[in-house]
């Protein structure tokens, strides 16, 4: 293999909802002797961030966790770049090497931040609020670009980012979380997509459009094995890894009417825009339909991939 | 300084030859290296330094502790990347990181327990702090920033090369001692002539001025580690405390409570060369600098361009031109090795590389990639934004200066001609070439050329044959 | 019978060759030192006439080398 | 229609003894028995293979047709008006017939061999050709008619398309005379060779039709022709020869063409010789008129020859576009497009650049973030997820509660178990690595794609004659809605079902069978509103 000179950005985005969580420790809480699901999950986490790190001096991280009322930066943050300055405390404790330790006091003391203010505000969070995952690959990407900038000069930045997701897709975000989707591809930025319990159309599209990985856990006391399996290894060295194969890809889009995912539609000539329902005129670019009388009973076909599973 | 070693037939000198962290490794007693793993900062430098495949093979078995038959490693990875794949399982078995368990029909691997456990203590934590317990120092009253540690680093690093040039440093630095003097007469760097008192550099030590500062320290590290047994000092221990200090945070700083006596004369020689800060030699904080920190990483030579953190000050022109901005004595003599030096001001210098110029560090035994490199890693900022940073017109040109003292290969030999019969010819080309010792033949012509040193025992069989015909 | 010379074999191009050869005809160093011309790219010279030869070589390289840098 | 013409009608004809009258339409046979409105027997003459006749002296005068499929019909003829009347109404029809069939056959042939390259070229059409025709779910008639419209009239523009072939400028020369010694030479004509005779020298056709059956004989014609044509041509012409007036003829006839439409201005055959007689600089050639004579003689046979090329392109092409063409000049567009061809040049024209459209969004927050919240109604998911505001505020309270007392411990993050349970998954053959399994599933699943595709297509082709039909203005469409709807609903209970339950995911054919439905639903619409109006 060709030593490559790239630094590479891992963005690692967590799904925090509290309300996944917390539903995921009522179903495990039969056998309680084991750690509570989310704690585990965090570390789990931890140790494959500082997998990440650990392979290459160059290598970089961040990590940004998204609720269903807000997306934010755990690492790197702003704040703590006084806090780690000002605090010796989070000193060698241990035989772990210093710089993961850093990292991860800060990422446990952010993550315990951001839980207890969702939980404050928790009574104004709509009945039917989920992950604002558009929010945070938005963030993400954001931070991508800013990482490439500050590149040193006469190097060069790979970044890819693995989104761990449990709480299901929500038809709501579909254009944001797509646009998103489009703006990684556009920037040659790959998303991983590591799945808790459930798939995933929206990740499913994602990894198959940037060129990532995407892999459903259902054994989560596991998790850590297959992340290091998964997704420790860059998509260059998992060219010459066999992976296993891929999965359907459920390319469902949402109408741009009512959010629902449709295995057909209707879709606007001009704009492209897609209706579960035939409109006279399209939403989005003022389009009138002169619909022959036939029409009605010959719907747009648009066949989907997926014919079986 | 390639890892790979080329073996290529060098006319003027030899090359200078960097291993890297495993090629040391390899070289040191299987003892010394399984007491090496017993420390988790060792075990981090090693892997890092691993091939990429090598990595996430150790990374998957991390945790898995059963053995692993060879042929489910191989089928990780895909067919046409097999050679990757054996390639990193070799490295892995001659660091002795994997290990063959005995007891299975098939060819099983096992990681090295010591270094599982030290690894995943790096990666997950548990177990004891890299250098121990000790007492909370409190804020160093004297804290220095890291401009300060910066400096520090670079003048004690240039006090060294401005020893081997020979050059006086500037006022106000201190020599260095002799144990570092030992050091770079042991490796050859410099040498004692009989008469005169000082040491002098040599070829070896041109090649070394021109490596970039991270692979000269790494270098020089090497043959200073060969000689800590010597001076009775515990490898193990220095070992260890390299690579602790080679994942220390810059800026911070540690107490040297808990070294044992071997790593506290260790680190006076760190600190005299510039790698550590101490303020005072008793002294109970030391600050690691830059030149310390991803130590290990520079001998694999994936630095190609200007390290971190060290501001680049040359610019190449596509006319031969190059402008030095830098106040360093020791710099502006570097460049004077390989280009005429036409007009120096304070703060920055131009020099000319002419046919004359190069041709006469060629001859010092520097070769063309050398000086290329030494270009490339001290390139300017601006220099770093263009592709190639070096234009390739000059690149192109000191290659074809070094190419032209290679027009003519010479071999001394012994001509063997007049051959009565083909057979007899044959024969004794045959005879010849198992033994290796046949440069050149042809056999239309029936003229052989054997090395001289093949000579005496060619001829010998020649006239063992001649009497039986 | 078999005839035995010692001496250097010269690998070098055949532009060089050339020249060693002229240099040969020309009696440049007051003697012919080819012992065996080889082929193309080979030849067998006299050991003794090595360093002349390779301070006469690297002369004619001078000569042949424009100085790009002398033109200012 | 033109199938209604009727070439012969011949009465008092019986079909298996009763009696009735034979009629010959323009493409088809029909017999109607005596007293009846409809006839009883109908077929087209391509469908006849062959027809026979009793033999001379039977008693009985007949005519037997003998069909592609093997079935025959016999006529007997019984006209008792005077004796041999039968006979002669027998040999009437079957001269006739002795025409028609081999026109016909040839048409059919046609058809048919078009609709197999059709077949040939098209393997979805020939797959639908298979579900529909071969699986009598439609008649080959109706499957061609509905193509008719949209393939045929495809290749019909493709064929007019499609230059007349031309004739080989050396055709008489290809005839080969045989030479049977004594000065004598043997021209074998056929029909194609004299067709082309025609074509090339159209006064040599008028002449043939006014001289040959009456003046001489064809042989004689053909023999003066070749004389004329090869041993005088070129030489004094003289007063004797009957093609000297076809000369005269032809040359007459390119001198109104000159005039005539066929005029283009970027071709001038209307000189005689296109070499300038000035010298260009040379003083002008003395040239005696024998020789000037002859050159003009063979530019007047290429000019001859091109105008008679450019007359047949003409044919064909102002067919087309003489339609449309109400341009003042005379020009057809075609030839002033031409014109406008040769004398722009392109790197002198203004760039034009070409405005794309440009897509008009009227809300881009809309666009965005979609169409307003309140037309979103509550999903699903909702519900299954939150289950109540209870849960909801519960599940968050028992996450906060776990984070706070969260205490990284990531030496046990994962057990030694666990990975290598995970190992063997990865490992080949493991859960993950089902890579041959995988492969059959693929393959499975491309055959099911095309499987279903080709549902589509059938059933999207029995809709087209099914929605086609309507508005049902006569008993025909109201025939053929019937028809399709049955065909419809056969499709559906027999193949469609068969494959949907085949499926892993019957979803897949849901819209297959809806459009089914609809049509169904529209057809029971259809006949309910016929019963009431029947009804009242």
């Amino acid at each position: 293999m060709a030593e490559d000179t790239f630094r590479r950005l891992l963005v690692v985005v967590c799904d925090l909802s509290p309300i996944w969580w917390g539903k995921q420790a009522a179903n495990a809480s039969e056998n309680s002797d084991k750690m509570q699901p989310i704690n585990a999950f965090l570390n789990n986490v931890l140790v494959f961030c500082n997998a990440h790190l650990m392979m290459k001096h160059t290598n970089e991280l961040a990590i940004v966790c998204a609720t269903s009322s807000k997306s934010q930066f755990i690492y790197p943050c702003p704040e703590d770049v006084s806090d780690a300055n000002g605090e010796e405390s989070y000193g060698n404790m241990d035989g772990k090497y210093e710089h993961f330790a850093t990292m991860n006091n800060v990422v446990v003391d952010k993550v315990k931040n951001i839980i207890e203010e969702e939980s404050a505000d928790d009574v104004n969070l709509p009945e039917n609020s989920a992950t604002l995952l558009a929010g945070a690959l938005s963030m993400t990407l954001c931070y991508i670009r800013q990482a490439e900038r500050n590149c040193p000069v006469g190097q060069s930045m790979k970044a890819r980012i693995l989104v761990l997701k449990g709480s299901q897709d929500v038809s709501t975000q579909y254009m944001a979380t797509m646009n998103c989707i489009f703006a990684a591809q556009k920037n040659n930025v790959t998303i991983d997509s590591c799945l808790l319990m459930s798939d995933s159309g929206f990740l499913q599209q994602a990894s198959d459009i940037t060129g990532g990985v995407y892999f459903k856990i259902t054994k989560m006391e596991s998790l850590l094995q297959y992340l290091l399996w998964m997704f420790l290894p860059d998509p260059n060295t998992r060219e010459s890894l066999v992976m296993p194969g891929a999965v359907q890809i459920d390319y469902r889009a949402a109408c741009f009417c009512h959010r629902t995912l449709v295995d057909i539609g209707f879709v606007c000539s001009v704009c492209l825009s897609i209706y579960c329902q035939l409109l006279p005129r399209c939403h989005t670019c003022q389009t009138r339909f002169k619909l022959p009388s036939a029409a009605m009973t010959r719907p747009k076909k648009k066949k989907k991939e997926k014919t079986a599973d | 300084m390639a890892a790979g070693g080329k073996q290529e037939a060098a006319p003027f000198g030899r090359h200078l030859k960097c291993k890297d962290l495993h090629q040391y490794l390899q070289g040191l007693p299987v003892s010394v290296l399984d007491k090496l793993y017993g420390h988790p900062a060792t075990c981090f430098a090693v892997f890092r330094e691993l091939p990429e495949l090598a990595k996430h093979f150790v990374m998957r078995t991390l945790f898995a502790e059963q053995p692993l038959p060879e042929t489910l490693v191989n089928a990780w990875v895909k067919k046409e990347q097999q050679n990757f794949c054996t390639g990193a399982l070799n490295r892995l078995k001659q660091l002795r990181i994997w290990r063959v368990v005995t007891g299975w029909s098939q060819t099983r691997y096992e990681l090295n327990p010591t270094f599982r456990s030290n690894l995943k203590i790096a990666l997950c934590g548990g177990g004891q702090p890299w250098c121990g317990v000790a007492d909370d120092l409190g804020p160093d009253r004297h804290s220095k920033d890291k401009e300060f540690l910066d400096k520090y680093a670079l003048e004690r690093w240039e006090a060294v090369l401005h020893f081997m040039t020979g050059s006086s440093p500037p006022d106000g630095t201190v020599g260095i001692s002799a144990d570092v003097v030992q050091v770079l007469l042991v490796s050859g760097l410099m040498k004692s002539d009989e008469q005169e008192q000082s040491p002098m550099i040599t070829p070896s030590g041109f090649q070394f001025l021109l490596m970039d500062a991270s692979s000269q320290i790494w270098y020089f590290m090497l043959k200073y580690l060969d000689m800590v047994e010597a001076r009775g000092m515990n490898l193990v221990e220095c070992l260890s405390f390299l690579f602790q200090l080679n994942f220390s945070t810059f800026g911070k700083d540690y107490p040297t409570d808990n070294m044992s006596d071997s790593q506290l004369r260790f680190l006076q020689h760190l600190r005299e060369i510039g790698l550590v800060f101490q303020r005072k030699r008793k002294s109970r904080r030391y600050y690691p600098t830059k030149l310390v920190i991803n130590l290990a990483a520079a001998g694999s030579g994936s630095m190609t361009t200007a390290s971190e953190g060290v501001e680049g000050f040359i610019v190449v022109e596509t006319n031969y031109r190059v402008y030095v901005y830098t106040d360093s004595p020791l710099q502006v003599a570097l460049v004077g090795l390989f280009a005429e030096i036409i007009c120096r001001f304070p703060k920055f210098c131009v020099a000319v590389l002419t046919r004359g110029s190069v041709s006469q560090a060629l001859l010092s035994g520097i070769t063309a990639d050398q000086v290329l490199h030494f270009l490339r890693t001290r390139a300017h900022p601006e220099m770093l934004k263009k592709t190639p940073v070096i234009p390739a017109n000059i690149a192109d040109q000191i290659r074809l200066w070094e190419l032209e003292k290679c027009r003519m290969q010479m071999t001394e030999g012994v001509l063997y001609n007049q051959f009565l019969s083909m057979s007899d010819f044959e024969t004794l080309r045959k005879y010849a070439e198992d033994l290796g010792v046949l440069i050149w033949a042809n056999s239309n012509k029936r003229v052989m050329i054997v090395s001289k040193s093949g000579h005496d025992d060619v001829k010998k069989f020649w006239k063992r044959q001649k009497p039986r015909e | 019978m078999v005839n035995v010379l010692k001496g250097v074999l010269i690998e070098c191009d055949a532009v060089l060759k050339q020249f060693l050869l002229h240099l040969d005809e020309t009696l440049a160093f007051g003697r012919k030192f080819v012992l065996e011309d080889l082929d193309e790219t080979h030849l067998f010279i006299s050991s003794d006439i090595v360093n002349t030869l390779k301070e006469k070589v690297w002369e004619l390289m001078d000569n042949n080398s424009f100085n790009v840098t002398k033109l200012d | 229609m033109a199938a209604d013409e009727v070439l012969l009608v011949s009465e008092h004809v019986r079909y298996k003894k009763n009696k009735g009258k034979l009629k010959l339409l323009s493409d088809k046979i029909i017999w109607t028995a005596d007293g009846a409105d409809k006839p009883r027997l109908s077929y087209a003459y391509s469908d006849i293979k062959v027809q026979r006749i009793s033999p001379e002296g039977s008693s009985k005068i007949q005519l037997q047709t003998v069909l592609h499929d093997g079935t025959s019909y016999s006529f007997h003829f019984v006209n008792n008006a005077y004796s041999g009347a039968e006979r002669r109404d027998r040999d009437e029809v079957k001269d006739l017939l002795a025409q028609l069939i081999p026109a016909h056959r040839k048409k059919a042939n046609k058809d048919l061999e078009e609709k197999t390259k059709l077949l040939q070229d098209n393997p979805d059409l020939y797959q639908l050709y298979k579900d529909l025709v071969v699986g009598d779910i439609i008649t080959a008639e109706e499957f061609w008619a509905n193509r008719a419209n949209g393939q045929m009239s495809g290749s019909d523009i493709g064929s007019t398309d499609v230059q007349t072939i031309g004739l080989s400028s050396g055709f008489l020369s290809e005839v080969k005379p045989e030479s049977s010694g004594c000065n004598e030479l043997r021209y074998n004509l056929d029909a194609d060779t004299i067709a082309a005779i025609f074509k090339t020298y159209p006064a040599v056709k008028k002449k043939h039709l006014e001289n040959v059956p009456d003046q001489m004989t064809e042989k004689e014609f053909w023999t003066r022709f070749f004389q004329s044509h090869f041993f005088h041509r070129d030489r004094q012409k003289t007063s004797s020869d009957l093609f000297l007036e076809c000369a005269n003829h032809d040359e007459q006839e390119f001198l109104q063409q000159k005039l005539s439409n066929f005029y283009d201005r970027l071709l001038d055959i209307s000189e005689a010789s296109p070499v300038s007689e000035q010298g260009y600089g040379h003083t002008k050639s003395s040239d005696t008129s024998d020789q000037k004579n002859k050159s003009d003689n063979l530019f007047r046979r290429f000019n001859h020859q091109s105008s008679m090329v450019l007359k047949s392109y003409a044919n064909v092409s102002s067919k087309s576009v003489n339609e449309n063409s109400t341009n003042n000049e005379g020009e057809p567009p075609s030839k002033q497009a031409r014109l406008r061809e040769m004398v722009t040049y392109e790197d002198l024209e203004e760039e034009t650049t070409t405005k794309s459209a440009v897509l008009k969004i009227k809300d881009k927050n809309q666009f965005c973030h979609g169409v307003g919240v309140e037309t979103a109604k509550p999903s699903q998911y909702d519900t299954s997820y939150t289950n109540g505001t209870d849960n909801h505020t519960s599940y968050t309270l028992k996450c906060t509660l776990d984070v706070r007392s969260w205490q990284p411990d990531l030496t046990n993050a994962l057990s030694s178990d666990c990975a290598c349970e995970v190992l063997t998954e990865f490992s080949p053959g493991g859960l993950f690595m089902r890579d041959t399994a995988t492969e059959i599933n693929n393959r499975g699943q491309q055959s099911v794609h095309t499987e279903l595709r080709q549902h589509y297509n059938a059933i999207t082709e029995l809709l087209r004659h099914f929605w086609s039909c309507f508005p049902v203005t006569s008993t025909f469409l109201e025939e053929k809605v019937e028809r399709m709807a049955k065909c419809l609903e056969k499709y559906r209970d027999i193949k469609l079902h068969k494959f949907i339950s085949s499926l892993e995911n019957p979803t897949c054919g849901e819209h297959l069978t809806k459009m089914i439905d609809i049509a169904i639903s529209k057809y029971q619409n259809l006949q309910e509103k016929k019963t009431k109006i029947k009804l009242s």
